[in-house]
């Protein structure tokens, strides 16, 4: 059985689903169950006493997981402290760790995200780091002692797909921890491609919540997945620059 | 005494449970309390301290779960 | 229920096989039956006293169809001749047509790939021309009358995956008959763009038979056929050249 | 006469069928000649007319399905 | 002296530069000097007695040779007739045939293109045929006689750059007649891949005659056909997936 | 005139040439003169009594500038240190700073590099920091203090062009210091697009010193440079997904 | 007897001198009438035969150069 | 004492200046020490400095322009 394993905790799925972006509650939980995750996303918000409900409610009801972000922070102190924050609110050391530079590209900062890393490893939490795709900052994060590295695809919500395929293939060839293809992905073969180039999971949100019919496209990022890790484990044909013919000349007939 | 909650002026003096029941005020997760952080000056304080009082000029912040990607 | 009908045969599978390049029968049938496929492809050649046992035994327990093509013919009149032996070995009129233009390339030839497809509609055959990314060749194929129109991705057997998406995104607007990606994919992702991008239904061997496990990339192209179909209906997000937040920063905490 | 066979030379007086048969030998097809089809100068011979004799120089294409994408 | 040859014609400039487009005729002259091309398109079209002055003029003043197109024919019967007009028009009996599918997509029709590029031929014209990227049919007007064969890049107009490398590396590989990229070419690096990947010259209108400075963009086309030119002799370094040192560890201090 | 100033300094030249990779001093001379550059890198390296001739009799010869580097440090310190030694030997305080994550990507380490930038900098340096394509990265570079930030267009040596334009353009879009792109160039219209991206210019080595011929290729990126400066200044045409006629189909005949 | 220059109806009996001065008009290219071309019902009519007269129904095209790609 | 001159041990008493001598040997550079520069320890040390005696252990770096991209 080809589970995927983080920090020993086992997953039968290997899409991580983000619950921002969608319309309603409703169209969250349809997009959750049709995407066959066992892990979602949530932030950290003021509680709001006009909420109609709760996406922990939701959650629950989908019996999946619940893995806090720290999204919007611009510092390691303040990531550091959301996610402590989160770990009293949820009852999980686990956090998908978020610093960004600015608020335009949502790209993580380098420095910060290196030093929250450290301060949250030393307290024990599972930190998952989202990461742009610098081969050289994701092996620091796991030196950091960080339990996956999340690179992106691309910016936040762009749906750009794999902006660069070769720094995604350098991050997977030499990580020991689960890479997570984290942010930019578009559309089913981007999520494929992701797996293929050795990604064990992906993450995304936007490209669920917000297309026409979020369920069908969560579908399709489940199939997308495990095509792609399926295509990854069989080994593909060489590319080659000439046609090689899949029918034999041989025996053909003189007509 | 004063102090700020969630980003908004409040008066009079309150232990953090008040501040936390006048933040959630109708909200589905007030019984519980469940999925509910607080942070006074920016660091936690576990339910099991809610009772203490806020001093003057305190930041308290009660957070919760919202959609997020 | 989302069937493919060409020629108003329906399936319910979007994925059609090629059998070339198959190490052995045995293999052939795990690949065919892992593949969900309804419909798979066979030549015509000369008898060979020697063979143990035939494709069609294989065909025929794996209970799919039979789509026999004209490989290797280099003229009009050759495929159709070939087509014509075709009808009567396996009491069908559809055929895969192919008529190349060299053999190093095997691309195929425009002119006589025309003719051909008018001589065998006219013939009374259903005809699947495989055809390069050209959009005007393909309107003339289907003015010709042919059933679908099956542009390649890149050259058979060199797994390059879609050459050129903007052709293939002409021809799937344009056309009224399927259009069925023939030949050039690699891989799980390439085939779900495929999909993406307008295409019917995909068509591919080697990249199956001569995988290194080919059951299981028969599995990876199933699912990234149906996962690139579900993104199509789907309707993906749209890309965006800066970052879209699928966490609001509404609400953030001031820490 | 002489006649060509699968691109061999072949001689002798042979009616199409003969053709197939020599053509088959042990092949398993043989039995049925499920799945054969047979052209004469390139233009098919439907098997109700296999009877038909060939004539001197005539080339024969006994053909059957192989693997092929 | 690394010079183009066309039908025995030497050009001491590998671009040819389409006249469509240009705002004015002034606009046209500072283009096609800053250009340093030797070979300008024109096209045929009836006679307008409000008409300011002819194109002709600027092309006599700018000192260049003139190309008549075919532009807009649908059919080999009005290209062949445009051709034998133009030839008493302008007394040369080169002309750029094109004859396209469609208005939208203005992409050649490959049966009347070959079908025109042969009767042309037959009439003693130096045809320089618009052909889409099929190096099956790039062989065969070649093989029709013609004098260079000019794929596309992109559709006309379109500024998308080289759709499809792969196969103009092909039709480059195979041909011994001039390969001229004419249409699609946006910006300078597109003009400068092309003839990295084997072209003999580049033609194209839009890109220069509607960028916002016609005559820099005409400088700029200028310098990147003879900077592709002079990468494509220098024989380029190869693409290696893995990093080499341009400095040597050797001798290294140890600080 | 269009020139580039860096920390105040002008230069003609948009070209940057690295020295490492020349088979011989004469090679690198010829390199120099046909690049048109005005500035030339070295590295420094314990002394070799045996070496024939310096590099900086070459350099002197051409009447160029050096712009030392810190290649193969792997720490702030190394090259803190290696920067003031560079200072001392070539009484010029300039300095590109590399600094290195490991030996086989000799990607850039972020946290390493900042350190070392706003060090130097305080040191009076002006830095000129190789840096990966990380747009946060290069925006905590110049805030350092950088007089110019060098993304890569892909590692050092891999003649692999630009993995991620998007990146470059963001970097180029925000920067207020000249983006000087190093790395990764492998032939002419690789440099072309760096300058249409919108750098101020382009750093290379590999693909000149180790190209067939080197002179050649330093010629073909004098011009590629140069015609990608002008078609960004010029303003390219926009991408259209169809076609856009360059003749006008007004007056056309009835023939 | 009716004929059609560059797509519109004329009148009256003419050459196909006449035609082409009607069509030229003032343009530049008149005076010479350099860069011209003419065609009668599709095929070309050299300039040596301009003197020839239309016949009735005859299509008349006289064109010219324009900017084209 | 001891002391290492470009990653290799060396003997006796010393200058800079000497270190800097024997690494330069014949080579071009010698007669200007042009484009040279010494680091003791890792220290820069200046062309005014180098007549400094060497201590026991120190690691001297003698160092130049070479290739580099």
């Amino acid at each position: 059985m080809d589970e995927l394993a983080i920090a020993g905790r086992r997953f039968g799925s290997r899409l991580i689903l983000g619950t921002g972006g969608a319309a309603n509650h409703a169209q969250l939980a349809d997009a959750i169950t049709a995407s066959g995750t066992e892990l979602v996303t949530v932030a950290l918000r003021r509680v709001d006493p006009a909420a109609a409900g709760s996406v922990l409610d939701v959650i629950e009801r989908c019996g999946v997981g619940v893995l806090p972000n720290t999204a919007g922070c611009r510092t390691a102190e303040q990531a550091v402290r959301t996610a402590r924050l989160a770990r009293e609110a949820f009852a999980t050391d686990w956090v998908k760790l978020e610093v960004i530079g600015d608020e335009d590209s949502l790209l993580p900062d380098p420095v910060e995200l290196l030093d929250a890393a450290e301060t949250l490893v030393g307290e024990g939490f599972t930190v998952l780091p989202y990461t742009n795709d610098d081969p050289i900052l994701a092996r620091r994060l796991e030196e950091a002692g960080c339990a996956a590295v999340m690179p992106l695809a691309a910016p936040i919500g762009t749906g750009l797909g794999i902006r660069n395929p070769h720094n995604l293939a350098l991050i997977c060839e030499q990580a020991e921890v689960p890479v997570i293809c984290d942010a930019g992905i578009g559309t089913a073969s981007d999520a494929a491609q992701a797996m293929e180039l050795g990604c064990s999971a992906v993450l995304l949100a936007t490209a669920v919540t917000r297309a026409a019919d979020p369920a069908l496209m969560a579908r399709a990022m489940r199939e997308a997945v495990s095509a792609g890790r399926a295509a990854r484990l069989a080994g593909r044909i060489p590319r080659r620059p000439l046609a090689r013919a899949s029918t034999s000349f041989e025996g053909i007939a003189d007509l | 005494m004063k102090f700020a909650l969630n980003g908004r002026a409040h008066d009079g003096p309150a232990t953090v449970a008040d501040a936390v029941r006048s933040a959630l005020g109708a909200a589905s997760a007030a019984a519980s309390g469940r999925g509910i952080a607080v942070a006074v000056n920016g660091e936690v304080v576990p339910r099991s301290e809610w009772h203490r009082p806020l001093r003057d000029g305190d930041a308290v912040e009660v957070l919760t779960a919202t959609q997020g990607g």
